[in-house]
């Protein structure tokens, strides 16, 4: 299908492109483009970053994506187009780590698709965010589990805690 | 059969090749490979806590394997510790 | 305030710009960006649109924008930038009508920050779209009533409605 | 006083120059000069229907100004028919 588009890129040899997300999404069908970007920050829970390193399992992270977009598709039940691309390797401050482009004739559902789509790569798209901090310390940061029995014990914690996971992502 | 499971993550400190290979039974469960990674990461690789085996998938390239699927054919699978993507 | 951007472009001179407003709120501190771009539809209601003129009144406009961002800016309740254009003249299928960028430390209050500005943009700005159809007709689009009765009435009747107004934006 | 409103939207059709005038009493409120335009339209633009009319706003450049507010003292006012912006 054409009107889903993954991506796992290697920002070694490119960042993440913003302009080819819209260009994918554009369609003379559609009103609504919401995107989301997520950026490297300088501080994490009151660290001071200076990179992160994403690990990836690319063959799975690209097929978890393309199951994201028919699950988007399902969703929205009308036509859509949905970009997704995470970012591997070396990250600095500012430099995009996921970039979310959704489009659909009106604007609440390209919001829904492009929500939707974030918060499952990032509770379930096998991704791992090391973060380098100042003091030349590094972290892998505290995740969602994908087995099932503990991921169903995660988010209905999340939920009970005002929709927020304990560990802050 | 040999099986070679694939690190990611904090699990990369397993093994710097990036990977472990267990011996386990032929169809074994997903359930019993977990419990090999724990035998070996309390010989081979102390710094690994077993809740984050207890809390990590196991995955072939397709897709997820939950604890009563049986290991692939390939003899390849993935481990995949808590994901923080995005 | 450096944190609020607010801008009305006159087509004829330049489009709007989406590299700009993703600039304008990147900041280190941020790691979630959320935006929204509207575009010119090829149909509305069942009809062939060739284009749509934007009629604004701009000080007033301006002022709204400036607004809505400050209101997001209490909404938030911590550091944020907002980001919000709309397009006056003469579009084609495809331009750009409006666009909102909305940055934050985390992805939620982006979303939200930048959904909040799109609705007051389409429910509170002083701006006008005028349909332009294949058959050489026209007409201007029924919008929402800035009369406070009025606006109470249309809001209730959109609740009732779950949340599609009968005006259709 | 007089009065210069200035047109928009679908309202622009009520005067090709994109404004009317109207002579109104000092300290006018937006009621009465709703009022007003009601009977200036029915007189010089019948294409404008009266609910249009009713369901629009008026407004400074500065803010939208309510039925009970007074006329500016400069006597400009905008005539805001329903927005669709976006």
């Amino acid at each position: 299908m054409t009107d889903i588009h993954t991506a796992v890129v290697d920002i070694a040899h490119a960042p993440l492109d913003v302009a080819g997300a819209l260009d994918f999404v554009s369609d003379p069908r559609f009103g609504g483009v919401a995107t989301f970007i997520g950026r490297v920050r300088q501080h994490n829970l009151g660290r001071v970053v200076t990179g992160v390193s994403y690990d990836l399992f690319e063959p799975l992270a690209l097929r978890t994506f393309q199951a994201i977009g028919e699950r988007a598709r399902q969703e929205v039940g009308g036509p859509m187009k949905l970009y997704i691309a995470h970012a591997k390797g070396h990250l600095r401050i500012g430099d995009l780590a996921v970039v979310i482009a959704a489009a659909t004739p009106h604007r609440d559902e390209a919001f829904r698709t492009c929500r939707l789509a974030i918060e499952a790569v990032k509770h379930e798209a096998p991704i791992w965010k090391q973060e380098h901090y100042v003091d030349g310390d590094s972290a892998w940061s505290e995740g969602c589990s994908l087995c099932e029995e503990h991921r169903d014990a995660e988010l209905a914690a999340a939920k009970q805690g005002g929709n927020k996971h304990g560990h802050g992502h | 059969m040999m099986l070679r499971i694939t690190l990611f993550g904090a699990l990369r400190d397993a093994d710097a090749r990036g990977f472990i290979e267990l011996d386990v039974p032929d169809h074994s469960t997903i359930a019993q490979v977990r419990e090999a990674v724990q035998r070996y990461v309390r010989e081979h690789a102390l710094t690994i806590s077993p809740n984050l085996i207890q809390r990590s998938a196991f995955a072939s390239d397709e897709e997820v394997l939950h604890n009563h699927r049986q290991i692939p054919e390939n003899g390849m699978l993935a481990i995949l510790p808590p994901v923080s993507g995005g």
